[in-house]
């Protein structure tokens, strides 16, 4: 049972969107149009980080200690191989943003990923079929909600080093990042899609689908779950913005992925410990990168939240 | 015109409307019931348009909904052509959903906003598998699409592109696409402007004269009912209160509460009939009034209708469930 | 009314001295606590309770005690408190057993005498009795504090909460982990020659190093230590504060595992490099100490060919480090049939030693320069030792420790880190890479009797020569101590990162 | 509502049980206790005999009973580090936790809701684009480094509040309050900005959107027609109906300024429960941990009972008639 | 024209949309007597309750009135300050909305929003504006109001509800009220409950009614004339009965044949073919040419002015040349 599309007459994907309100309201508003390509530069730079980047600060064997703490190339002492300087391994800081981007993105989306799967299938479950598997649920979402992500990712990560105390690190940081952000936010999702649900379920078409003997599962998957989207939309990219953050913060409290292939967060950290003694740039340079990058993502997600919120029109 | 294609007997259906358990002991309350529909009966015969009418929450979407089988009914029975619908086995069961379909209400919630039509027109015979139409179900969507009065091309589009009443069509196709004997019609009108209700009341009626259908037609708007219906059944708190010929009934009322019904309704003409002011609002169907659950709102009421249930008596060709009819003091 | 704010990075946990072995715990309790002896701010052992004492025979020992010594409570000091007091450190529970052999007996003589009898000569025996102070036994017995607030302790004693030793400085208010007051004595046997001018003594954690630089920087903190390496300068330019700088005698260095067959974390199957010595030579030529030195440690340490500092062994200067030689370290891997290195896996502290994780990155890095690629695995303390210390059941390949031996003496270093081990622990207990050479061995049993000093250097010296010749460690420096002290204070530094109040001057 | 507050009293019962069982079993993983407690050169038997006393020998079921019937006897046992009660250490330490939370709530309330009410007013002025654009910036920085750039501003460059600590505060014998002292109260400025600041953010759209959505209702649409003042329909009408929500969540905001004191009490040397949980989490202190974790849920449980209770005094359909939450 | 309490003349609302200038209500000019009723019909979208909302000068931004002039008794009101025109509203225009349900704040009692609204408008004091209050819930049928005045909206059924609103809509006894759809959500069996309570309060208190529905039979049975709206244009304006009995623009009567009527039997019902078109895009000349069965050339080109005829206001170019109203 393939289905067909017969789009011959029926105008053209990109003319649909140019066509779309969200189109329009994208274009009236400036900032959301810089936010757009702030975001889509950075998403960019770091995709193509080994393209571009000046030199590779996760190959080990390049680094020279010797080369460590130069000043970005227009301050005295500047090198003009590394346009922002080099940490205290000698890694350049252009160089380290750009891998460390990837790094953060990588696990935001990630996080969010799982988060999204874990609260969209959850919640869908908990609305649809309701009763005590509804309560059950939302039970397990209050007691998870106790646990704000910090602690979690405390925990986790205590518990993932102290059981697979030999895994590698470099390899466990990140999916020990991954769930426990994602666990953190997976119960906004299922509330959220738990919500919609609820309305949808009601709404005449599932009515329809069931009347025709449809299986729960397939009207879940088919009719509720692409309506019950549109919030999760604009969830998701908030939580983005939110969980780079989330990532830096436990990087901070030194949970976070390990310096050998630093993230924007782990590069803030490295670079606080030599705010005081001047060199500023380690630190300043990603963390500008990172609220630039945040700030990008939460006014993207404010303007979806506005433009998809029909009655904010 | 006297074989009864759905029939309905002694239906009712309860909600349990309580409050958590932990309540009920504390505050000394017991388990509430909300009896939406009351020891229901009546039958469709084959061809026919039966209606049914009343106010809001007396029960008519209850009434559809345990027809087409979205809800199970508390007590009683529905036959479709004489096979019960609760003891089917699934098999025979899904054979038997093909043959009755459903168009809602609310144009704008009835068709799934993601989808193309063509595709929600189609999901009942792809489900369904109808006699290897599956491979020809895009050249079928076409046909309906045309039946109903749209263009074929409109399959590609999404719902949001079309009007309310087009919307309605759209519903009317995929209802039909099933090739069903019988449908289900919970005020499918109601939700359209004037000019366009008189559209899909044609169109209904067309198609009923085409394909033979029968419908079970819901609304509380006793001009269309009358303008649509074979035979009407009045409801009221979940009790089927008259049930007459549609001539008959609006010549010819019976029921207290049809009557006020009747004269409550602003109507282009005037009606000769002296406007009747009326009293009260339909009381709550968590605890419905004792005895005859319109005592409340009648003048005709004694003491016997405060404590004992009417039961519909046939009075000539129309039933109605009231001791002052039966009583002779209406 | 002089009052003297300083904060250190870790916490004050328990007041009650021999709850727990660790040097700022120690340290800060011997500013109220004394013990029979002390050490100067040159570290060498000096009396303090105990006027002097003498080898009578060789396993007897007298310790004459100060006389008109009283506790903060007023009670007199004698010698039942002496006795009192290493009973109650060899008790269940003490943190501080290795101070005294357990089968050495004490003997009152009189009042102020005591006599230490020892089942066989030892000529360290009081070289760590510094750390554990004597304690009043009225007092104890009279507040339930006879027994030592145990790490299993359900209930907190009295000693663990409230302090009273004969120290120069008394405890006003101790509140855990938060802040500490300390009040001067002055009933202090030796105020005559008191050599400080604070009243007050505020002590606060400050575990976050910006922010405790930022509390010095600020005014608000007098003195506070340690001060990362990085921020000395800042310290330095700020106009009103210094950094007091000085080396340190914690040795830090990188140990192998020398004992599986098998690495545990590597590519490297069915045989162990490290076992090859031209494998652990490779290693050693690959690391660029001086680079170290200068660019993690900022010139704040000193690169180290032995895992002792020279202060604690005289003959240092006749072992020298191998040469930085990344040419050599391939040679040397090729040779041993690493041609293209191997992988293997490296645990480091990350907040136990000065830049340590740096230390450790910068190792991984010159390492991949000859081609070994290093999988870092950088972790709090609290996790790094569950894994590699004999309770992790020594879970590692290749890693970063660093030592100062309690007692200020090599054989502390030689049994502890050198010496052979099992897989249980038994014999080199923080050995951990298991290292193994039963003539260095045998040294070291000569050491712990040897009574005379030359010749006990002497056999050090071939220890370590052998330990230096087969590369079984590889050293890297005595990491440098960096203390941020305001202009208006003037303190001393002791190389064993101690503060002691009664160095502490109000310019 | 005496059952809602039963069926809320039984529901964080279960929560705090399953809190602890999850925090215990994690515990199990996060680090040997015993090699924090004992100085490096404890012997491996010494080590045992020590884990055996502690009972972490015991199987997980029995460790957990034993911390759950002490626990419900208020008996949260003994810190590992400093050898001393639980219940006492948290003791000491609740007030400034609680007080820094206070005052970033507070902060975030008195701030966020004036701002939100302003942009949701004032769709189009400038103001509100700013104040919408810099609260954004306000939560795309993470908080510590928000901490330590208003430590290098304020207290090292410009040495006008402290960078640490609490300052001097008043002990009233069963809590310690830095709000009687100068000290004490400017101690508590940047750590609450620092934690505040996301929440205030947060509220501050929250308010905005619910505000909007309020005044598209028909209600006020109706109390304009009927001639009501500006002022009466904004603050009177909308204002009341965009509380219902924003008690919610404010509410369950609160719950996780709480937990992210964790990062500014690590920043600013606050000493509260969170910096006392991060040691106890580097130190394997397993019955501070657990007390911690179990308090958070406490407060989190107790603090939906009271946005619960809110809801009803502000909801009259909640309060007569007699609907549920 | 100086009798009339209501004189609209060639009011036009428009609202700038992405796709170009929307124009709700074109050149609409109808007047409303002293005590007169007027109905407004038309099917959904045809710019009825916009130009209720133009009278009452609460049309949401971007929307605004474009031109025309809207008079109250002989005073233009549609150029008054946001200030003046607050005080028009509810003192001399009220309003009642469609949803009874949604058109009371929840969290007020009846008597507060009652006595807000009459405080704002009439100089009394609380305890007159209560028994006010209480007095015009009896005079809407609300059965003991003294006792109820004090519960909140949704202790009320729905038609209780609309009573409620039909009461501060007259608070201040208004010249002129406005009715949006005032029994669309209700059941038939109350909806004739509250038209009669609103026509039976209008005319105990001269005031004058302009009610929008688009059911016929409500109209039919309340009002005096009715202007039939299309597309944003008057189609007929007339008295009841002639534009009923006998309607002469083509969409007139069709919509008057689409109405099934429950005394006669009809097989067919007559449909006008196709639906309204989308304000956005309205055909050239007559908006009702595409679907009008009578259309000629013409009415493909030239817009129809409206026309008096008879007694009634057509826009229809059948009608040929008439008088200009
Ligand atoms: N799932 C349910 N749970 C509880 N009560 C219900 C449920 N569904 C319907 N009811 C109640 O049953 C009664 C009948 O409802 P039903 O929807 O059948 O009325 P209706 O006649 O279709 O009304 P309307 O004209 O408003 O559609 C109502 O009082 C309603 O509140
Ligand atoms: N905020 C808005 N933005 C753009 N167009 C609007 C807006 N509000 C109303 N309109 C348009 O104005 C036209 C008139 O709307 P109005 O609400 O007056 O219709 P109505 O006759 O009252 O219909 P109904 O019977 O559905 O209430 C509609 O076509 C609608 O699309
Ligand atoms: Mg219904
Ligand atoms: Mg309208």
């Amino acid at each position: 049972m393939s289905v067909q599309s017969q789009d011959a007459q029926r105008p053209g994907f990109w003319t649909r969107i140019t066509d779309s309100d969200i189109w329009y309201s994208f274009k009236r508003s400036k900032i959301t149009i810089v936010a757009a390509i702030v975001t889509l530069i950075i998403f960019l730079s770091a995709l193509f980080a080994p393209l571009i980047a000046p030199h590779d600060p996760f190959d080990l064997a390049t680094l020279s200690l010797l080369d460590s703490l130069t000043p970005p190339a227009w301050e005295e002492g500047g090198d003009p191989r590394f346009l922002l300087g080099t940490d205290d391994q000698g890694r350049g800081i252009l160089s380290t943003i750009l891998y460390g981007s990837r790094i953060s993105l990588a696990v935001g989306f990630a996080s969010v990923v799982f988060a999204a799967v874990l609260g969209i299938s959850l919640g869908l479950l908990a609305g649809y079929a309701g009763g005590r598997t509804d309560s059950i649920i939302m039970r397990i979402a209050d007691i998870q909600l106790t646990f704000p992500a910090i602690l979690i990712a405390l925990l986790i990560d205590g518990s993932v080093r102290g059981a697979l105390g030999g895994i590698d690190r470099e390899q466990s940081a990140f999916y020990v990042l991954v769930v426990s952000i994602g666990l953190s936010f997976w119960v906004q999702y299922a509330r959220t899609v738990r919500s919609s649900t609820l309305v949808e379920k009601n709404k005449e078409y599932v009515q329809a689908a069931r009347l025709i003997g449809l299986h729960p599962i397939k009207i879940m998957a088919r009719h509720v779950l692409p309506n019950v989207m549109g919030p999760v939309l604009v969830i998701a990219t908030i939580n983005l913005a939110l969980a780079i953050i989330t990532e830096a913060t436990l990087s901070f409290l030194g949970v976070g992925i390990p310096p050998t292939q630093p993230s924007l967060g782990t590069m803030i950290r490295i670079g606080n410990d030599f705010l005081f003694s001047g060199e500023w740039w380690i630190t300043i340079f990603p963390g500008i990168t990172l609220a630039v990058l945040v700030l990008a993502v939460n006014l993207l997600g404010d303007w979806l939240r506005d433009a998809l919120n029909p009655r904010l029109r | 015109m006297t074989e009864a294609l759905v029939s309905v007997e002694n239906l009712s259906r309860v909600f349990d409307v309580s409050k958590p358990w932990l309540n009920r002991v504390l505050e000394r309350d017991e388990k509430k019931f909300l009896v939406a529909v009351n020891d229901v009966t009546f039958e469709i015969r084959r061809g026919e348009t039966f209606a049914l009418v009343g106010e809001s929450g007396s029960g008519k979407s209850t009434i559809a909904k345990l027809i087409v089988g979205l809800l199970n009914p508390s007590d009683g029975q529905i036959r479709f052509d004489g096979k019960s619908v609760a003891t089917q086995s699934s098999a025979s069961m899904r054979q038997l959903r093909s043959r009755f379909q459903m168009i809602f209400q609310d144009p704008f919630a009835s068709l799934n906003p993601r989808w193309r039509v063509k595709d929600i027109i189609a999901e009942p015979i792809r489900t369904f598998g109808l006699n290897g139409e599956t491979v020809r179900w895009e050249k079928r969507v076409d046909e309906l699409l045309e039946t109903v009065g749209l263009s074929s091309g409109d399959g590609a589009k999404f719902p949001h592109e079309f009007s309310g009443g087009q919307r309605q069509r759209i519903a009317i196709a995929r209802a039909l696409s099933a090739k069903p004997e019988f449908i289900v019609c919970d005020e499918p009108t109601s939700a359209l402007d004037v000019s366009v209700q008189a559209q899909i009341l044609n169109l209904m009626r067309d198609l009923q004269d085409e394909f033979g259908l029968t419908y079970l037609f819901i609304s509380h708007d006793l001009s269309v009912v009358r303008h649509m219906a074979t035979r009407i059944g009045v409801l009221y708190l979940g009790r089927l209160v008259e049930v007459a010929e549609g001539k008959t009934l609006f010549r010819d009322p019976q029921h207290p509460y049809t009557r006020m019904l009747l004269d409550s309704v602003p109507d282009l003409e005037m009606t000769g009939r002296a406007r009747k002011m009326v009293e009260g609002e339909i009381p709550n169907p968590i605890d419905p009034p004792s005895g005859c659950a319109f005592h409340p709102r009648c003048s005709l009421a004694n003491d016997r209708c405060r404590t004992e249930m009417p039961e519909l008596q046939p009075y000539g060709s129309t039933e109605a469930a009231c001791f002052a009819v039966e009583e002779g003091r209406a | 009314e002089n009052t003297f704010k300083f904060a250190f990075q870790g916490t004050l946990k328990s007041l009650d001295p021999y709850s727990l072995n660790e040097t700022f715990t120690l340290g800060t309790l011997n500013n109220v606590y004394e013990g029979l002896t002390r050490r100067g701010a040159d570290l060498q052992i000096m009396p303090a309770l105990a006027e002097r004492w003498e080898v009578i025979e060789p396993t007897r020992w007298r310790f004459h005690l100060r006389k008109g010594v009283k506790f903060h409570n007023g009670n007199d000091f004698t010698a039942a408190d002496v006795v009192f007091s290493a009973d109650r450190v060899r008790s269940e529970g003490s943190d501080l057993k290795t101070r005294i052999p357990a089968d050495a007996k004490f003997e009152i003589v009189d009042d102020h005498t005591v006599d230490v009898v020892l089942t066989s000569p030892n000529p360290i025996l009081h070289f760590e009795w510094d750390t554990w102070g004597i304690v009043d036994k009225e007092w104890s017995e009279a507040n339930d504090s006879v027994r030592v607030t145990s790490a299993s302790d359900q209930s907190a004693t009295t000693i663990s909460l409230q302090a009273n030793g004969t120290g120069p400085f008394k405890i006003e208010s101790h509140d855990a982990g938060v802040k500490t007051t300390f009040t001067s004595n002055a009933d202090w046997w030796d105020a005559a020659n008191k050599n400080y001018n604070v009243d007050t003594v505020e002590f606060s954690t400050i575990s976050s190093d910006a922010t405790r630089v930022a509390a010095l920087l600020s005014g608000e903190m007098d003195m506070v230590y340690p001060i990362p390496v990085q921020d000395i300068k800042r310290v330095n330019d700020n106009g009103a504060t210094s950094a007091l700088t000085g080396p340190e005698l914690r040795t830090i260095f990188l140990g192998m595992d020398q004992r599986r067959d098998e690495l545990l974390y590597s590519d490297v199957k069915g045989k162990n490099p490290f076992k090859d010595q031209r494998v652990r030579e490779a290693f050693y030529h690959a690391i660029d100490i001086e680079a170290i030195k200068a660019k993690v440690m900022r010139d704040l340490s000193t690169p180290s060919a032995i895992m002792i500092s020279p202060f604690m062994f005289d003959n240092a200067a006749k072992i020298s480090r191998l040469d930085y030689d990344p040419d050599a370290a391939k040679a040397l891997l090729k040779e041993a049939g690493y041609e293209n290195g191997f992988e293997v896996g490296m645990d480091c502290p990350n907040d136990r030693y000065v830049n340590d994780e740096a230390i450790c990155q910068a190792v991984v890095a010159m390492l991949a320069r000859i081609g070994v690629k290093v999988n870092l695995n950088a972790q709090p303390k609290a996790q790094y030792f569950a894994k590699v210390l004999a309770s992790g059941g020594f879970d590692t390949s290749f890693y970063l420790l660093g030592w100062t031996p309690g007692s200020f003496d090599s054989w502390n270093v030689l049994s502890n880190l050198i010496g052979c081990r099992d897989d249980a622990g038994n014999g080199g207990m923080f050995n951990l890479g298991g290292y193994c050479n039963e003539d260095v061995d045998a040294l070291t049993a000569q050491v712990l009797v040897e009574n005379d000093p030359d010749k006990r250097l002497d056999l050090i010296t071939q220890a370590y020569q052998i330990v230096a010749g087969e590369s079984g460690y590889i050293p890297l420096h005595q990491q440098g101590l960096a203390w941020g002290v305001s202009d208006g204070f003037k303190v001393t530094q002791r190389a064993d990162n101690t503060l002691m109040l009664y160095h502490v001057n109000k310019n | 509502m005496l059952a809602f507050v039963i069926r809320r009293l039984v529901q964080s019962v279960v929560v705090m049980l399953v809190v602890s069982l999850i925090a215990f079993v994690m515990f199990r993983f996060i680090g040997d206790p015993v090699d924090q407690m004992v100085g490096l050169e404890t012997t491996l038997e010494e080590r045992a005999q020590l884990r055996e006393q502690l009972g972490l020998n015991d199987p997980l079921p029995v460790q957990f009973w034993h911390f759950v019937s002490k626990a419900a006897q208020g008996n949260l046992g003994i810190s590992y580090q400093f050898k001393r009660p639980v219940a006492q250490m948290i003791g000491e330490r609740l007030p400034a936790t609680l007080e820094l939370s206070f005052v970033s709530a507070v902060f975030a309330l008195v701030a966020g809701i004036p701002m939100g009410v302003y942009t949701a007013l004032r769709r189009e002025s400038w103001l509100s684009k700013m104040f919408l654009t810099v609260s954004l910036v306000g939560i795309s920085l993470p908080t510590f480094l928000i901490g330590i750039l208003l430590i290098f501003i304020f207290s090292v460059n410009l040495q006008w509040l402290p960078s640490f600590g609490r300052g001097q505060v008043v002990d009233l014998g069963w809590w310690t309050t830095g709000f009687l002292t100068a000290s004490g109260l400017k101690a508590l400025i940047l750590p609450s900005i620092t934690l505040g600041l996301f929440q205030m953010t947060l509220i501050m759209r929250l308010v905005r959107s619910e505000m909007l959505e309020v005044l598209r209702t028909d209600y006020i649409k109706f109390a304009r027609a009927r001639g009501l003042k500006n002022r009466a329909v904004h603050f009177g009408h909308a204002l009341k109906n965009t509380m219902v929500p924003v008690i919610t969540i404010t509410g369950l905001q609160l719950g996780s300024i709480i937990a992210f004191a964790i990062i500014t009490e690590t920043v600013f040397q606050w000493p509260g429960m969170g910096l006392l949980f991060l040691q106890a989490v580097q130190n394997v202190d397993i019955p501070i941990m657990a007390a911690y974790l179990l308090l958070i849920a406490f407060l989190f449980v107790v603090i939906n009972l009271i946005v619960d209770l809110l809801y009803v005094v502000v909801d009259p359909r909640i309060r007569i008639g007699g609907a549920e939450a | 024209m100086s009798d009339a309490v209501l004189s609209i003349r060639d009011l036009v609302v428009e609202f700038p949309t992405r796709k170009g200038v929307l124009t709700a209500v074109d050149r609409v000019s109808f007047e409303i007597g002293r005590g007169e009723v007027l109905g407004v019909v038309g099917e959904s979208g045809a710019g009825k309750s916009m130009t209720g909302s133009a009278i009452i000068g609460l049309i949401e931004p971007p929307g605004h009135i474009a031109g025309g002039s809207i008079h109250l008794a002989g005073e233009r009101i549609d150029n008054l300050s946001p200030d003046a025109m607050r005080k028009v509203r509810g003192r001399r225009i009220g309003m009642v909305f469609q949803d009874p349900l949604t058109s009371l704040n929840p969290l007020y009692t009846i008597a507060e929003q009652l006595i807000e609204t009459i405080k704002t408008h009439l100089d009394l004091n609380e305890r007159e504006a209560r028994d006010r209050a209480i007095g015009l819930l009896d005079e809407v049928g609300i059965p003991a109001a003294k006792r109820r005045i004090d519960d909140y909206p949704h202790q009320f059924s729905g038609g209780m509800r609309q009573r409620v609103v039909i009461a501060l809509a007259l608070c201040a006894e208004p010249e002129l009220v406005i009715a949006d759809e005032p029994t669309t959500a209700l059941d038939v069996s109350v909806q004739s409950q509250i038209i009669d309570v609103l026509k039976r309060m209008c005319s105990e208190h001269g005031t004058s009614v302009m009610l929008i529905t688009h059911d016929m039979g409500v109209i039919a049975e309340a009002a005096d004339r009715v202007a039939v709206l299309y597309a944003g244009r008057v189609a007929e304006i007339g008295p009841v009965k002639d534009v009923i009995q006998d309607a002469r623009h083509p969409y007139t009567e069709g919509l008057m044949g689409s109405i099934p009527t429950l005394l006669h039997d009809s097989e067919r019902l007559t449909q006008i073919p196709g639906s309204m078109p989308r304000l956005t895009d309205i055909p050239p000349g007559c908006a009702f040419s595409p679907r009008c069965p009578k259309a000629f050339d013409r009415c493909f080109v030239d817009q129809p002015p409206c026309l008096k005829h008879e007694g009634r206001d057509i826009a229809c170019l059948l009608y040929g040349e008439g008088d200009r109203p």
